[in-house]
């Protein structure tokens, strides 16, 4: 489609290691218009972050290996970029913002340097204009412009949170790639930085990846959801359809796993066993070990991502065999919930 | 700021006290007695004993430690038994030498070590990284007299390059800074390389590059900066090492330093001298040490604001 | 105040000249650089086509520059270039007239002297050197650390500007022999009255002091206006005015690199050049290694206060067992000569015909049963300084007594130590050297006679101290010269000591050197040297 | 953290529980250098063992015959005679007994003296501290050599004497470090249930804190060993080591120096001596630190 950002194309990364081999992504496959939202969820270790730094060819090099797959980036396939180029493309046309506030900015350099750097690394600009958009850029966070000349451990963490965003959004990207921005903070801090991100979005009409396990924050921000399980989307579709038409077992689960404040008092049913070890999947599907619908066909092939139909929109598919037999319905959908 | 530069220097106070104190008792204890070489081979029992009349050597030690600590306090630190010039005029004439060697040195030792660090950690755990740390482990293992004499062995005496003793220009102090800064750039080097290895892991350095800076750039304004506060200690700690090791490069190279000066005195059992310089010593030290304090200011806003706060 | 100011500024350009001490910067600078060090270009000098500059590396700094109180040869050899002595002692061992041209004795007691009447000081404004100088230089020695080379001296009178007498004790041989000590040499009255600072360094030698950085160098330089140049009357060779412009001594404390220096042309003189390294210097075309017979003996010697070395015959034992061609192989690599006289070789009297106690392993056992041990079965410690020759002698006598049941450990120490143990009479057996090259009186008073404070072995015997009186007292000389020689074979006999050998004189220098004075005793005299091109 | 099974799972195998000093011990041996070392300190101790009885004392290290003397390496003399026709390989030998009795002897002393300094210090606090460290920081200003020399012209030179001067400079190394360890330790929630709990502080220090001291202080334990031997013989070159005719590597060094040009393997094999043990020993610290301290995992 003409407004595509970003389509990636059965992406597959492992971590190489002496001891073992890491499969963390196992083909992954997704396309994100313009303007739109996609929230990328999943247990840690799934793969969501990796999939993430492949989209900026940041996975750290000696040990991470992207096998195969493609990503287009604007048209533009980022993996067979050369080094310069990429440093052009990142934080130009896509940034970044990452997890823990507290250690992602460099404690030694003022709060306004760290911004301005990336500006004058894209743009052709003085040192003065350059910390002149950086001021501009603190003040559209919601930060006073006068404390461009403090160093990053006279914030708070929130605070922090904000410069990062600033530093991102200081070439206004086309992307914008949060990784699980708001675990680090506390709740009312949360509220504040996603109510930023969701103005600030629609104020540059940039297109993001949020990479989060909170689905409170998806449901609250995202256009799109895929939930990510062992390196591979096991269902994808809008929010709407994740939400009230949940198809695949993992994904209700993690419904399951939620406590929800209309039935208190209701026993929560946390997913059975644990994550695959990623350097020895389990065969076929590798949500089968858990899955409590699981057939024997599950563990034979790996299932591949399939429209779902009905009266969900039509971007939602699902990877899972059990809907060859059509009145295959998740116990979640039977109660009409 | 200032408050807290006047409060290291009275720290210095009870250091020296206790130094003059420790040298002072310690060089009453050795055995031999200076009148003697004073004196000379000649001298009778009576010259013997007027000799130690006049210089008060025969006083209790608690008294000539008075006297000696009221001397120091006018600033006068009494003269040396045996070039009878003043103690601390003989050190000042010294110094600049020793300052000139270990300066020499650290600076040779930077320029080796720094990019050595910065080039194994970048290349971790590949043949390059075993190759700087062999370099490394041979800096620390060497005992620095005995690379004197080997670098006097080489460049002097086979290639004649380098003088091989004595001071004469700067051609004259590569060789002895060499063999003082080797043993430096190694312990450096290792420094270098583990803080440059946790700062590459850290988080502050994915996001320059997901700024789009280049691997240079993130290495060198990002990375270097951040890793230069433990390099700076370690350089800081090394300040002893210089002054050890320029003793026995100052005997190896015949370099009129102050290793070779506290040497020499305590041979001649010149009290005065040895406690005098040696209080000297660890003074530079402490302002050597203070100025290394200072510098993390300069490197590391969190510290200033420490000083700031304190001072 | 001042000076605690002083140390206060001090300490602040302290720290910044740590922070800024740019001035190490050892980049190194293009190699092959081996022209002639030292700060001064060599220009050649038009007239005798010589070097501007003498550059003379010694074994040892030099530490104190005031005459009279210091006694350290390295001092006397820079000092005898820039101050003259009332009498001149030659390198043969005969004494001529110095600044003082005639002395003679008018009784027991009184000597009267006669001065040159043209000499004057160093000091700018040509003040002539008259008695006043003589007699305020000699009551000042009386004062100071040289006392000792003045023994014997009641008081100096002025008889008039250029005659003055002298009056001692009583009758002494040698004791105008000690008006020629370095110590001795005369400075300027009125230097010292007008306070000019270190008022020492005003001399009337062809040199004057220049400047001195401990440790690095200590220069001299030539006196234009020197009075032995301008005077019309006849000037003795010692006395005529210098060449080179400036002689620098430095100190090369690492024997090899100061070997390596000369070879590279940075030091125009190597002092005491390491002994095995004689020959890569023979091979070096333009460097003259020179030897001749020293002066320098090295002893081994007993307490004998303490037991079992009080026995003289054990002590005789232990003589023979030393087997000294081997010390002196190990130590100079044969570079020395051996002798059996306990006084120094090249002194007046000097006699070795005694039969003396030459290396008999046999002989040592039987003297051993004589003395009352047949299997030995003694141990002592051997106490000497931890400086070269030293640890190879101990070892190889180490060796050798263990031979005769004597097990000896070695207990090395500092200069310092084992002087004050020696004088405090604490060690048992000990090694050490004496040096002497003008009076027999320092040999055996200062030795061997009662209560002398160089008498290391503590030895006291009555017809030893009878002997060193009349020899110094003796008018007769042929009785003066038996009397020697009854003490010198007395001595050894009595074995306080065991003389191990005399060291040669050895010194490399640049095949170019003329002018050069040397002494067997090492205190060499540069005035007159250059090095010619 | 009591004694932690650490479960260790290698491609699918039962997985086997291994107690900590094993777990260390696998750790160590997979680093290459530190094994070296470990292989080479071995053959040296062997060497210093048997010594005695490879080479008589009298005769061969220490008993002199001129004729022989100052031959380069040959079959007879692998090392080479020195200038006393003493056969340098023997003294190298035996001089291995030295410089492992002063290296672990002096740095046992100061292990012992600092790990109660610090532990008073790290523990204790307030102005036991102040008084500790003032003290450590004098000893720290004063260059050890200069410690050393004086301590040594003060008692006099022998070996005993040398390793009292040398576990000075030890003892301040291991005042620091423990004392830093103990500090960390202390404020861990453990010790203060410990206190709960009632122990007595002896045993709080004895069963808690030096146990987690234990990985710095051994690091720190071999590495100081190798920077004592150096400090050995550095004294020895200053000719205040041990007396002659002791075959100290130091001694040795010194001695040949001025034999630089015409026998310049007098020098040149002591030195190595020196620096291969030396080296030895780094490699192990550093394998050591490596292993102790899973942190550093590459």
């Amino acid at each position: 489609m003409a407004d595509l950002v970003l389509d990636i194309k059965d992406l597959v990364v492992h971590y190489e290691t002496e001891d073992a081999d890491v499969h963390a992504v196992n083909g992954i496959s997704f396309q994100l218009g313009k303007k739109t939202t996609l929230g990328l969820v999943g247990e840690t270790g799934a793969g969501k972050t990796t999939t993430a730094l492949s989209i900026l060819n940041l996975v750290p090099n000696p040990p991470g290996k992207i096998k195969s797959g493609s990503i287009v980036l604007d048209g533009v396939d980022v993996l067979k970029l050369s080094q310069e180029e990429l440093e052009k493309v990142r934080g130009n046309d896509v940034a970044m913002i990452f997890q823990d506030p507290m250690t992602a900015l460099n404690p030694v350099m003022t709060v306004g340097e760290q911004i301005a750097e990336s500006v004058e690394l894209h743009e052709k600009v003085s040192k003065q204009e350059a910390m002149e958009r950086a001021k501009e850029m603190l003040r559209l966070v919601g930060i006073a412009e006068n404390r461009a000349y403090d160093y990053p451990h006279q914030f708070s963490g929130g605070m922090k949170q904000r410069v990062v965003i600033a530093i991102a959004l200081a070439c206004n990207p086309k992307l914008l790639i949060a990784d699980e921005p708001t675990t680090a903070l506390d709740v009312t801090i949360q509220a504040q930085v996603l109510e930023l991100m969701k103005n600030l979005i629609r104020e540059y009409d940039m297109s993001m990846i949020l990479i989060t396990h909170d689905l409170g924050v998806v449901a609250e921000i995202c256009d799109d959801v895929a939930v990510v399980y062992a390196g591979r989307i096991v269902e994808i579709g809008t929010a709407d359809d994740i939400f009230n038409h949940t198809h695949h077992p993992y994904t209700e689960g993690l419904f399951d796993s939620l406590p929800n404040l209309k039935e208190r008092g209701e026993e929560l049913q946390p997913i059975k066993g644990l994550m695959p070890d990623p350097s020895n999947l389990p065969p076929g599907c590798s949500f089968a070990p858990r899955c409590p619908y699981a057939t024997d066909a599950c563990s034979k092939k790996v299932p591949e991502l399939r429209p779902v139909g009905g009266t969900s929109s039509s971007k939602h598919m699902v990877a899972c065999d059990a809907y060859d037999d059509p009145k295959f319905c998740l116990r979640r959908n039977k109660d009409g919930k | 700021m200032i408050k807290y530069i006047v409060k290291r220097l009275l720290q210095l106070i009870p250091v020296i006290i206790v130094t003059s104190f420790l040298i002072y008792w310690a060089m009453n204890l050795t055995s031999g007695d200076p009148a003697l070489l004073i004196a000379g081979d000649k001298a009778t029992p009576e010259m013997l004993e007027q000799i130690r009349e006049e210089m008060g050597l025969n006083d209790p030690f608690l008294v000539r430690y008075g006297r000696y600590m009221l001397g120091m306090i006018q600033g006068d630190m009494g003269e040396s038994y045996i070039t009878g010039k003043d103690v601390f005029q003989t050190f000042m004439e010294t110094l600049p030498n020793t300052l000139m060697l270990g300066g020499a040195a650290v600076l040779i030792a930077v320029i080796i070590a720094l990019p050595l660090g910065i080039y194994t950690a970048i290349h971790q755990s590949t043949w390059k990284d075993n190759v700087g740390m062999v370099f490394a482990l041979f800096g620390t293992a060497m005992p620095n007299f005995w690379l004197g004499l080997m670098l006097i062995l080489l460049f002097s005496l086979k290639l004649g390059w380098f003088p091989s003793g004595g001071k004469a220009g700067f051609s004259s102090v590569v060789l002895p800074a060499v063999t003082v800064g080797y043993g430096l750039a190694a312990l450096i080097m290792r420094t270098t390389r583990s803080s440059m290895l946790d700062v590459i892991r850290q988080d502050y350095m994915t996001t320059a590059r997901a700024k789009g800076c280049s691997e240079r750039q993130v290495i060198f304004r990002h990375g270097l900066k951040n890793a230069l506060i433990p390099i700076i200690t370690a350089i800081g700690m090394q300040i002893s090492m210089i002054m050890t090791g320029s003793v026995l490069a100052e005997t190896v190279f015949s370099w009129p330093g102050i290793g070779r000066l506290v040497n020499d005195s305590i041979a001649r059992r010149d009290n005065e001298m040895v406690t005098g310089a040696i209080i000297m010593c660890s003074i530079c030290m402490c302002l050597i040490n203070l100025v290394v304090d200072l510098v993390y200011a300069f490197f590391d806003p969190r510290i200033k604001a420490q000083y700031a706060k304190k001072g | 105040m001042k000076k605690k100011l002083a140390l206060l500024m001090c300490l602040a350009m302290l720290a910044t000249s740590v922070i800024g001490c740019s001035g190490g910067n050892g980049e190194t600078t293009s190699g092959g650089e081996t022209s002639a060090a030292g700060e001064t270009t060599a220009a050649a000098d038009g007239a005798t086509g010589h070097k501007d500059t003498l550059i003379i590396g010694t074994d040892v700094d030099i530490n104190n520059l005031d005459l009279q109180a210091q006694q350290d040869q390295i001092n006397n050899i820079v000092l005898k270039n820039t101050h003259q002595a009332l009498v001149w002692f030659t390198n043969e061992g005969e004494f001529e007239p110095g600044l003082a041209t005639s002395w003679e004795n008018v009784d027991d007691t009184h000597i009267k002297f006669t001065l040159r009447d043209d000499v004057y000081f160093n000091d700018g404004n040509k003040t002539p050197m008259t008695a006043e100088d003589v007699k305020f230089t000699l009551d000042m020695a009386m004062e100071s650390v040289s006392a000792p080379n003045l023994a014997g001296f009641v008081s100096c009178t002025v008889d008039g500007d250029y005659e003055f007498t002298i009056e001692t004790e009583s009758y002494n041989n040698e004791f105008v022999q000690s008006l020629a000590s370095q110590n001795l040499a005369i400075q300027s009255k009125k230097a010292y009255e007008d306070g000019v600072e270190d008022p020492y360094y005003i001399g009337t030698g062809p040199y004057k002091f220049d400047s001195w950085v401990q440790g690095e160098y200590c220069r001299l330089t030539k006196v234009e206006d020197y009075w032995g140049a301008t005077t019309d009357q006849e000037v003795p060779d010692w006395a005529a005015p210098g060449v080179a412009e400036t002689i620098d001594f430095k100190p090369y404390v690492e024997a090899s690199s100061r070997v390596i220096a000369l070879q590279a042309g940075e030091i125009d003189v190597c002092v005491n050049p390491p002994i095995n390294e004689l020959p890569f210097l023979e091979e070096d075309p333009n460097i003259t290694v020179y030897e001749q017979a020293g002066s320098r003996l090295f002893y081994f010697a007993f307490n004998v206060t303490k037991e079992p070395w009080d026995n003289q015959t054990l002590r005789q034992a232990v003589a023979c067992a030393i087997d000294r061609d081997s010390v002196l192989q190990a130590a100079v690599e044969g570079k020395g000569t051996l002798q059996t006289t306990i006084l120094n070789r090249g002194l007046w009297g000097f006699y070795d015909d005694m039969e003396g106690f030459d290396y008999d392993v046999e002989r040592a056992k039987e003297l051993m049963a004589e003395a009352g041990y047949p299997d030995g079965g003694i141990t002592t410690t051997l106490t000497y300084a931890n400086s070269s020759p030293y640890e190879s002698i101990a070892t190889i006598i180490q060796a050798n007594l263990a031979e005769i049941g004597i097990t000896v450990t070695l207990s090395p120490c500092e200069d310092a130590t084992l002087k004050s143990t020696c004088v405090n009479g604490d060690q048992e057996l000990f090694l050490w050297r004496w040096n002497e090259d003008s009076k027999v009186d320092f040999v055996y008073r200062d030795l061997f006679y009662t209560g002398s404070g160089s008498n290391y072995h503590h030895y006291s015997d009555a017809r030893a101290d009878e002997l060193t009186d009349l020899v110094a007292t003796e008018k007769d000389p042929d009785k003066r010269l038996e009397y020697a020689q009854e003490l010198q074979t007395y001595l050894v006999d009595a074995c306080p000591q065991v003389p191990l050998y005399i060291a040669n004189l050895v010194i490399a220098y640049n095949s170019n050197l003329q002018g050069q004075y040397f002494y067997g005793g090492g205190n060499h005299y540069w005035a007159h040297a250059y090095i010619a091109e | 953290m009591a004694k932690k099974a650490n479960t260790v799972s290698t491609n699918n195998d039962v997985i086997k529980s291994r107690s900590q000093f094993q777990e260390v011990f696998h750790r160590l041996l997979k680093n290459k250098g530190a094994v070296i070392g470990m292989i080479f300190l071995l053959v040296l101790v062997i060497i210093a063992l048997i010594s005695p009885l490879a080479f008589d004392y009298e005769t061969q290290v220490i008993g002199q015959n001129m004729a022989d003397r100052l031959q380069g390496p040959s079959a007879a003399h692998w090392f080479g005679t020195d200038e006393y026709g003493r056969d340098l390989f023997a003294r190298i030998m035996w001089g291995s007994r030295y410089s492992l009795i002063i290296g672990f002897g002096a740095v046992t002393i100061g292990l012992v003296v600092g790990t109660i300094l610090g532990a008073i210090a790290g523990f204790k606090g307030g102005i036991w501290d102040q008084l500790i460290m003032r003290f450590i920081d004098i000893f720290y200003s004063i260059p050890n050599i200069m410690i050393a020399v004086v301590i040594v012209s003060v008692l006099g030179t022998s070996t005993v004497n040398l390793v009292i001067a040398l576990s000075f400079s030890a003892a301040t190394g291991f005042c620091r470090v423990v004392r830093a360890a103990v500090m960390t330790v202390r404020d861990q929630e453990y010790v203060e249930s410990s206190y709960a709990m009632g122990l007595p502080t002896w045993k709080i220090i004895a069963k808690h804190i030096l146990p987690n001291c234990l990985s710095p202080i051994i690091v720190q334990y071999t590495l100081q060993v190798g920077t004592t031997i150096i400090s050995a013989s550095s004294l020895s070159f200053l000719g205040i080591g041990v007396p002659a005719p002791a075959p100290e590597w130091g001694a040795l060094l010194s001695g040949g120096r001025s034999r630089m040009r015409d026998a310049s393997y007098l020098c040149v094999l002591p030195g190595l001596a020196i620096l291969f043990t030396v080296l030895a020993l780094n490699l192990l610290g550093d394998g050591l630190r490596d292993a102790l301290d899973p942190k550093l995992k590459k």
